[in-house]
């Protein structure tokens, strides 16, 4: 199973995890995130999303922050998928895994990378609501950008 | 040279495709292929503040030299996660 | 399935978790913490450990930390189950699924959980290691101590 | 009045059982019953500066009253998760 991913079908974290512990014996703390679909955003009631990815490039920018976080946090080991198409409420969008032998440093990596997702990789969603539907747009891209990551390792070791 | 343009998300409702082919007089950058989208499709203008771009599905700047069967892409800002 | 559990079972973090996310469809956010046996401590090769705990108190101490997140992160909706017995290299002694419309809450949840934890829950390990076995002792338990819970929400919301 | 005390973990192994009944003279607290069963096994007085004490499966104090069938438990530093 591929440390990062981007797929249309359905995420399973239970496989994600095995594949994240597997082999580290040394590693007693294992943090995940997981990000559900909501049924209302911004006092719309959604009625599904649909994500749309620029896939090779999203897979490297996953890629690239897990490269980041075992730099920071060295020996974690982390495994980040993210599904695409349409995904209904309460469905999985994302999910992460990092386990270290530190606790602390398995929550600030997946802390960090769930923030890393949301900073630079190039998926979007369109959120079908009652009456409407529209495209979310959130933080412009740039992976060399030390502010926010900054702020990103912030959140995370605060 | 041509390029193929990729486009995402609203970007790519604005334009109508997701995908295309420009003509573009060497040498050029990305900043050439943008202008000479936006010259046929002025409503994408007001995204070139806040896009990024890739190269070959490589994060590029609008400054980037960009050959003959190059990838460019523009991509609106994200909302992954 | 119980929110807090102490249990000689596997734990099974999938169904604790599908358990915390349903009904829940305003929460998009979802971590979880998993502990694993360690294969090594201080310097010492373990080859198992074993849990012991004062059941009814450790039930208890469970629900008192989730009452406290509940108190701390309002809507936060959270599971916790530990396993005693034999545990074996790489098997989970602990889970704890946080779930909340905040990442920032289900994580900081989740870290204050396991903080909890180890200062007041009524268990105990001893390890088995190569050459001879040792009980582990941590923490004073004291739930009323402010002081070791105020350290548990500063590592959890730093 | 008949107490049930509760040993763990090394506590219990020092006392070679985790379980006994001891009689102790009403009024009792907590404190009673430590001193009754320390008087016997003073290899566990060395754990009363760190050891947490529970009657009937709550945390309580040394000084907390015991009643003739209640459980009291003493807890030497925990160490789960």
């Amino acid at each position: 199973m591929a440390l990062a991913a981007v797929t249309r079908d359905p995420l399973d974290l239970q496989a994600l995890m095995r594949d994240i512990a597997e082999g580290g014996a040394g590693d007693g703390a294992v943090a995940a995130f997981t990000g559900l679909v909501r049924d209302h955003n911004q006092g719309r009631k959604v009625r599904f999303l649909e994500y749309e990815a620029y896939e090779p490039l999203a897979l490297r920018a996953l890629g690239r922050i897990i490269d980041e976080a075992r730099e920071t946090w060295p020996g974690v080991r982390v495994g980040m998928h993210h599904r695409i198409g349409r995904l209904e409420i309460g469905e999985a969008s994302i999910i992460i895994v990092a386990a270290s032998a530190h606790r602390a440093h398995a929550f600030a990596t997946c802390r960090y990378a769930i923030e890393r997702v949301k900073q630079i990789v190039p998926i979007w969603k369109r959120e079908h609501f009652e009456g409407g539907e529209v495209w979310l747009e959130g933080a412009t891209a740039d992976p060399d950008d030390e502010k926010t990551k900054l702020a990103a390792y912030r959140i995370a070791c605060a | 040279m041509r390029v193929t343009v990729k486009l995402f998300a609203r970007l790519r409702d604005l334009a109508g495709t997701g995908e295309l082919i420009r003509e573009v007089a060497a040498p050029a950058t990305v900043q050439t292929v943008w202008n000479s989208l936006t010259a046929e499709m002025p409503s994408l203008v007001k995204y070139e503040g806040t896009m990024s771009v890739a190269v070959n599905a490589e994060y590029a700047r609008m400054a980037a030299a960009v050959h003959d069967g190059d990838e460019v892409a523009f991509l609106p800002p994200v909302s992954g996660g």
